[in-house]
């Protein structure tokens, strides 16, 4: 491996992100499975970096699983996409942050196809209108919030309370990165450092002092793919990719897996489960589990906040292990306490280290 | 493979892999097909053998696809397909490459006879 | 009574401009070859042996040599030409650092420039050890070591067909036609080499358009085993051993593939040259689809140029192998003749 | 006293071989089938009995086959042979006759000169004695042809000798020195006792003079009975063991016994009766056309009978049958080779005992060996039909050829179904080839269902290949005819009117309808009603292949091409206007190798057909007239 090659096509694909002034836009699956995430990416951006952060409530889903599961059309999609821009429109925003890999992958797609296309984003202002009688700016920049994350690495490494290294023997942690395929497999200018060799998850991973691996299905699919996963018949094929990712990365005996993409989060997540069940076999050290952690969790735990607030603990693989290495404390007793000492439903099936 | 219960747990089994990893297939047919019959190796798979076979007319069988099975070391499909020729040896007459068609069949199910009784 | 000899200028010392130039030089003509780079010779200087019959290149280029040496040509290197220009007393020739000359015609035979691989990043060249050109391995040959980049010998080399030639993602719709014909010789070079190293073509369609090439083709099958494998190589990664890893669709069993290789080849294609399409644009020179020079017309005036006193010679017009790009010089040596005479 | 130790070598010998012979022999016999036995009991005081003595004295003596073939090798083999038989037989006479008793043993009569050296001074003796030392002479002469053909097989007309195994060697060199070490102890015996005749006197007195002649003899008399007595003993182990093995085929045969279609004690007789002449080397198109000279039938028998593994001798044999068409001994190679094909495998036979049983435990695990198998046909329910013509899948690359006979039957009006017209199933044949009968077993139940349900009374068709099957593992109630027949017929009847054509032809015989099934006269009859046959330098019997044969699984396209070219030279030295043959896969063959036009006879007689337009005027004509009576 040649580290200066990959350096080459980084340096062509560098995004604009804007410093601040960020209208946020959740994700459907990551606020539903990994809220600690999305609760964490708002306040290191406000408290630990300062910036300016913007969140409507009238934010809606944008649709995507309903687009890419063939039951919402385009037109239909650019509308509530429009909404969104219109609600940013008049709070005075004009930079999005977007937590779905799947909306981002949305919005780059229909920016690009206004750009290509004006007719249809004169018929979109027109669907909008028409329907809430809104009208909206076209945002100045879309940012994927790994982007902005990515952005502000270095600052938030100088403020590190944890480095991704093994405490007692001071080696890098060998982090696997998973980047979500509508990120920047669709429109590779879109995503920091392209398609083939993103940097986006890389970048972070390095300046937190882990070692990323490069490994054969670094590229494959997680295996969502919506329809595949949407009908129960289909999620073998689903399950099928995520397993070929698992051997693949087997042999390098990673820490962790890390992801941009709640879907893929979720999916290599509880696959594991699913696989032990079926297959009989559990990934990682010992047996453990490969633990699947956002991006937002790594930043988090980097920082220095409670693993079990940043929630940790609902993800099926457990991070113990993880922890001890990393040398961060946590009390597995309050796993699955509530901050008044109430006890918090417990998950079941969990891969327990 | 799947275990019962899982299939039962979550109604789907994992679906088998339909990748040919040539790095962990079984090419020991191919050695024994080119070492007994040297034309083997000169087909360009143009597939005028499978328009005119015989058996082709009733079933799949499909010569062309056949090398290509016996070449990435694809023993099961092969195991199937080598029983439906007829060896009427029509394929011979139209190779533009002069392989030795009918003996790579007669060859392969040879050599299958041969794996199966680890012979080979 | 003796006439002054008319002057040509040939713009671009590779096959193409050393065959006009040494034809009219031959001639009588007083000629100017215009070199870019420090030796004329352009891209055969890289190659060990040539298809079909692998031929030692040396025999080429020392007859190539040997023609642009003749006493009436004026060899100008490490310059380009950056504009022609006709005018009623002959074509003006802007030259790089700014000389004029003054010509009473022009060749162009600006050639071609090699696809740069990076640009298919998902092969990973330059970032994988062991992915390298066809080039690279023509060099190989030269020193006569075929190694891994980590000095350990091979024992699986895949070649990969078609790298930058039709591929609408990095905009060559074009076939660069002497990929095909250089991977089965490579191939065959390789197999000779080392007797115990499988070598692996990755074709999308195997267009042996020459003569004796489609012969090279089943020889390499017959004689040197060299296998196959009909489809498109989509990506290549490494694995934990530094073992490349390639996917592909093996399309004649409509199956994926996957395949570990010691060294992946590229058979990077052609490109218009890039100094030749700013020759082009600032001479106003028409570029067809595929970028190369357009000519007059493609069936019978190959190397019309549209402007008076310039004529197109060799792979600036397309891609060609060495037989064909000879000819169409001494094409253009013919029109240039005829144009002067007239 | 008339014993001397010298008699020990040859007695054990003799002894040996006798008894060898009745033991082999009786265990042959146990082991055939109840049918072959009966007809070995039956044929043994019948009229096979003195047919076979006649066969074994004009063949295993006289050599009257090779004679034919080859006076100077006929001659050769004939001394040896004849010439050792009269030996024995009037060296027996003589000891009884002119002996001390008059019943003696062998020996007596072998090394009568050595008991009697004075014998033979004057009268009927003397007389006898001259005869005695012709026969010696004549033997020796066979001899000495033998030993040159040895050296120079060329000299003999033979392009290819057979090699040799040390047993072999072995008994070679004992029957090579019987007859000299004869010559020279007769000699010198004689040459001591002043006896002898015109052969063994003059030469022994030769040596006597300068020699001493007393003292040598016996060491050559020795050497005599050595020779007798090793050769007797090497005989079953080496290619000399057919000659008593010949005499116990013969009367097999004649008795009615064949080959059939798996390996008996009648295959292993055959086996031993070879006598590895190389008849069958020299005739062979693999050999002298194509350079293969290691599948020849000798080699092919050799391994059998050696048990070596053959499976690619076996294999790469185009079946032609040229060879077994001028064996000398009528082993039938081609049934015999087919059975080895069929035997598949043989590698277990080779397999020790413990090897041969791990072989099976692992056998016995995973028996799912894949056969062929056409499960997937499916029935048909074929129109009723007088005529059903079943062109082949080899003729469907020669759409001339049917579209020829579709001419031909219409012409003759014939009333006909097209059986395989959207490409029918293979009639078998190429598999029983391959000896996969079972599988072929599949394929003819299949068509034979078609042919049965079509209620013909005539299958025609254009592929001697078929046509072979469909005579011989076919049970049909239809007559089987090749289409040069079933024109032939329609000529005959004069359904079928043909114009002459100007046109020189000559005629190739395809193996499996010339030698395969014995049709020679039809197709010349046919070509004859249309055009000028011209005479072939290689004709039925002895006909060339064309080389394209599917009876050879293994042999390289560039070796057929060879095959081809050459015989197409040989077929086309009369400079003919067209090479007609019979056969599509003939034809497709010989398309490639010669520059004469190559045609099916169906095409040359079509071509012989009125103009069209006359002949669809006239039928419609016949239609019409046909439909008024109806109508009346």
């Amino acid at each position: 491996m040649k580290p200066e090659g990959k350096k080459r096509i980084w340096a062509e694909y560098q995004k604009e992100i804007p410093d601040d002034h960020f209208f946020y836009v959740r994700s459907c699956i990551r606020q539903t499975f990994f809220a600690g995430s999305e609760q964490y990416f708002l306040k290191i951006l406000r408290e630990d970096l300062g910036k300016d952060v913007y969140e409507d409530p009238r934010h809606t889903t944008c649709t995507g699983i309903g687009y890419h599961g063939d039951v919402v059309p385009f037109e239909t999609i650019q509308t509530v996409v429009a909404r969104h821009f219109a609600l940013a429109t008049e709070a005075g925003y004009r930079h999005i942050a977007i937590s779905c890999v799947t909306s981002f992958g949305i919005y780059s797609e229909i920016l690009e196809t206004w750009k290509h296309f004006p007719e249809t984003l004169e018929r979109t202002r027109e669907d909008l209108y028409k329907a809430t009688g809104r009208t909206f700016e076209v945002p100045e920049t879309i940012s994927h919030t790994s982007d902005i994350i990515y952005k502000f690495r270095e600052e938030i490494a100088r403020k590190a309370k944890y480095n991704l290294v093994d405490a007692a023997t001071g080696k890098p942690l060998k982090v696997v990165e998973h980047i979500g395929c509508h990120y920047s497999k669709m429109f590779p200018k879109y995503g920091v450092g392209g398609a083939e060799f993103p940097h986006v998850l890389v970048g972070m991973v390095e300046s937190w002092g882990g070692d990323i691996i490069d490994y054969p299905e670094r590229r494959h699919c997680c295996g969502f793919g919506f329809r595949q996963y949407l009908v129960q018949a289909n999620r073998g094929y689903s399950l099928f990719a995520s397993r070929k990712k698992f051997e693949s990365m087997e042999p390098y005996r990673p820490d962790m897996i890390i992801a941009n993409c709640p879907g893929c989060t979720m999916f290599m997540d509880r696959w594991q489960y699913t696989i032990k069940e079926i297959d009989g076999i559990t990934y990682g050290a010992e047996g453990h589990g490969i633990p699947v952690l956002t991006y937002e969790e790594v930043a988090g735990l980097v920082l220095g906040y409670d693993p079990w607030e940043l929630g940790l603990q609902y993800h099926n693989v457990q991070s113990l292990p993880l922890l001890r290495k990393m040398g961060i404390k946590a009390d597995p007793e309050r796993r699955f306490l509530d901050r008044d000492g109430s006890r918090l439903p417990e998950p079941a099936n969990l891969i327990d280290g | 493979m799947m275990s019962a219960t899982g299939a039962n747990k979550f109604g789907f089994a994992i679906n088998r892999s339909r990748m040919i990893d040539y790095d962990s297939s079984d090419r020991k047919v191919r050695e024994y097909i080119t070492s007994r019959e040297p034309s083997f190796r000169l087909c360009f798979a143009c597939g005028g053998c499978t328009a005119t076979c015989t058996a082709g007319q009733h079933t799949s069988f499909n010569l062309r696809r056949m090398n290509t099975y016996i070449r990435r070391g694809e023993i099961e499909p092969l195991r199937e397909e080598v029983t439906r020729c007829m060896l009427c040896g029509k394929c011979l007459l139209v190779c533009p490459r002069g392989v030795n068609t009918r003996n790579v069949v007669a060859v392969a199910a040879e050599a299958i006879r041969k794996l199966e009784r680890n012979e080979l | 009574m003796k006439t002054v000899p008319k002057h040509v200028l040939v713009a671009g010392g590779g096959v193409a401009g050393m065959e006009a130039a040494g034809a009219l030089a031959e001639m009588g003509y007083r000629v100017t070859l215009v070199e870019k780079g420090d030796d004329p010779g352009g891209h055969l200087l890289q190659w060990h042996a040539l298809f079909p019959d692998r031929r030692p290149a040396d025999e080429v280029r020392s007859y190539l040599r040997k023609r642009a040496g003749h006493h009436n040509i004026n060899i100008i290197t490490r310059t380009t030409v950056e504009k022609v220009r006709h005018h009623p007393g002959g074509v003006r020739v802007t030259l790089s650092g700014g000389t004029e000359e003054e010509a009473d015609a022009v060749i162009v035979a600006t050639g071609f420039d090699l696809f740069d691989a990076h640009r298919k990043e998902e092969y990973g060249y330059g970032i994988y050890d062991n992915v390298i050109t066809s080039v690279d391995l023509e060099a190989m040959f030269n020193r006569g070591r075929l190694e891994k980049a980590d000095g350990t010998v091979p024992s699986r080399i895949g070649l990969i067909h078609c790298v930058g030639s039709r591929d609408e993602k990095v905009n060559n719709n074009h076939c660069s036609k002497v990929c095909c014909v250089t991977a089965v010789k490579q191939a065959i070079e390789v197999r000779q080499m080392l007797p115990s190293c499988e070598v692996f073509c990755f074709y999308m369609d195997m267009r042996m358009y020459g003569p004796y090439y489609e012969e090279l083709y089943r020889e390499s099958q017959e004689v040197h085993n060299v296998n196959f494998i009909r489809g498109k190589v989509s990506e290549a990664s490494v694995n934990i051993n530094n073992r490349l890893v390639i996917k592909v669709e093996d399309t004649l069993a409509g199956r994926p593939l996957k395949m570990e290789l010691d060294i992946m080849v590229l058979m990077v294609g052609m490109e218009m040259a890039e100094s030749g399409a700013k020759l082009a644009e600032a001479s106003g020179f028409r570029q067809g689809i595929n970028s190369f020079l357009e000519s007059g017309d493609h069936h019978y005036g190959n190397n019309l140029s549209g402007i008076k006193g310039v004529f197109y010679a060799g792979t600036c017009t397309a891609p060609m192998n060495i037989t064909d790009t000879i000819s169409h010089a001494r094409a253009a040596v013919a029109e240039t003749v005829r144009y002067l005479k007239a | 006293m008339n014993s001397d130790l010298f008699v020990i070598p040859f007695n054990l010998g003799l002894y040996f071989i006798l008894i060898y012979s009745v033991v082999r022999s009786v265990a042959w016999f146990r082991s055939l089938s109840r049918p072959d036995k009966l007809r070995l009991q039956r044929g043994f005081f019948g009229k096979p009995f003195m047919d076979s003595l006649r066969e074994i004295f004009m063949e295993s003596l006289l050599h009257r086959k090779i004679f034919r073939k080859n006076p100077v090798l006929g001659y050769m083999h004939m001394s040896l042979a004849f010439g050792w038989f009269l030996l024995i037989v009037f060296g027996t006479i003589e000891a009884d006759f002119f002996g001390e008793k008059h019943l003696n043993p062998p020996s007596h009569a072998i090394f009568f000169r050595w008991f009697n050296p004075e014998h033979g001074a004057e009268g009927l003796a003397r007389i006898y004695n001259v005869w005695m030392d012709f026969l010696l002479a004549f033997i020796l002469s066979g001899l000495l042809l033998a030993v040159i053909k040895r050296f120079t097989p060329r000299m003999m007309g033979m392009k290819k000798t057979t090699r040799h195994t040390w047993t072999d060697r072995l008994a070679l060199t004992s029957l090579w020195l019987i007859f000299p070490s004869r010559l020279l102890a007769e000699s010198f015996t004689c040459g001591a006792h002043g006896s002898g005749s015109f052969l063994t006197g003059n030469l022994g007195s030769a040596l006597a003079s300068f020699l001493p002649a007393a003292e040598i003899a016996p060491w050559f008399w020795w050497l005599y009975s050595l020779s007798l007595g090793t050769f007797f003993f090497m005989l079953p182990v080496s290619r000399y063991f057919h000659i008593p093995v010949e005499l116990f085929l013969i009367f097999m045969r004649n008795s009615g016994i064949t080959t059939g279609d798996k390996h008996s004690s009648y295959t292993e007789v055959q086996t031993h009766a070879c006598s590895s002449c190389g008849v069958c080397i020299s005739v062979c198109q693999m050999s002298y056309a194509a350079g293969i000279n290691d599948i020849q039938s000798a080699y092919f028998i050799k391994g059998l009978r050696n048990d070596r593994d053959i499976s690619a001798i076996t294999a790469n044999c185009l079946m032609c049958g040229r060879c077994e068409e001028v064996c000398p001994v009528g082993i039938e190679l081609g049934p015999m080779r087919l059975i080895e094909r069929r035997q598949g495998e043989r590698a277990d036979r080779r397999l020790s005992l413990p090897e041969r049983y791990s072989v099976m435990r692992k056998r016995s695990v995973t028996e799912k060996v894949p056969t062929q198998s056409y499960g997937y046909l499916v029935r048909e329910e074929p129109e009723k039909a007088e005529v059903l013509f079943f062109a082949g899948c080899m003729t469907h690359l020669t759409p001339s050829v049917i579209a020829a006979m579709k001419k031909i039957m219409e012409s003759a009006g014939v009333k006909y179904r097209f059986m395989d017209e959207k490409g029918g199933v293979c009639c078998g044949r190429p598999l029983m080839l391959a000896g996969r009968d079972r599988e072929a077993r599949e394929l003819i139940n299949h068509n034979s269902d078609i042919i049965w349900k079509s209620g013909a009374k005539i299958l025609v068709t254009s592929c001697p290949i078929c046509y072979k099957i469909f005579r011989e593992s076919y049970y049909l109630e239809a007559t089987v005819m090749h289409h040069s027949e079933f024109i032939n017929l329609l000529i005959e009847e004069g359904s079928l009117r043909l114009g002459y054509l100007h046109r020189k032809v000559v005629y190739h015989d395809p193996c499996e309808l010339g030698r395969g099934s014995g049709i020679y006269e039809e197709p010349r009859a046919v070509i004859s009603y249309v055009a000028e046959l011209l005479e072939a330098s290689q004709e039925r019997s002895m006909s060339l292949c064309c080389g394209g044969s599917l009876g050879n699984l293994t042999l390289a396209s560039g070796k057929k091409a060879m095959i081809a070219a050459d015989a197409a030279r040989l077929l086309t030295m009369s400079s003919p206007d067209e090479l007609i043959t019979a056969c599509p896969l003939c034809k497709k063959t010989f398309v490639q190798a010669t520059k004469t036009k190559v045609s099916d006879i169906a095409e040359l007689v079509a071509a012989a057909l009125p103009a069209p337009s006359t002949r669809v005027a006239r039928r419609r004509a016949a239609r019409a007239t046909v439909r008024a009576n109806d109508a009346g």
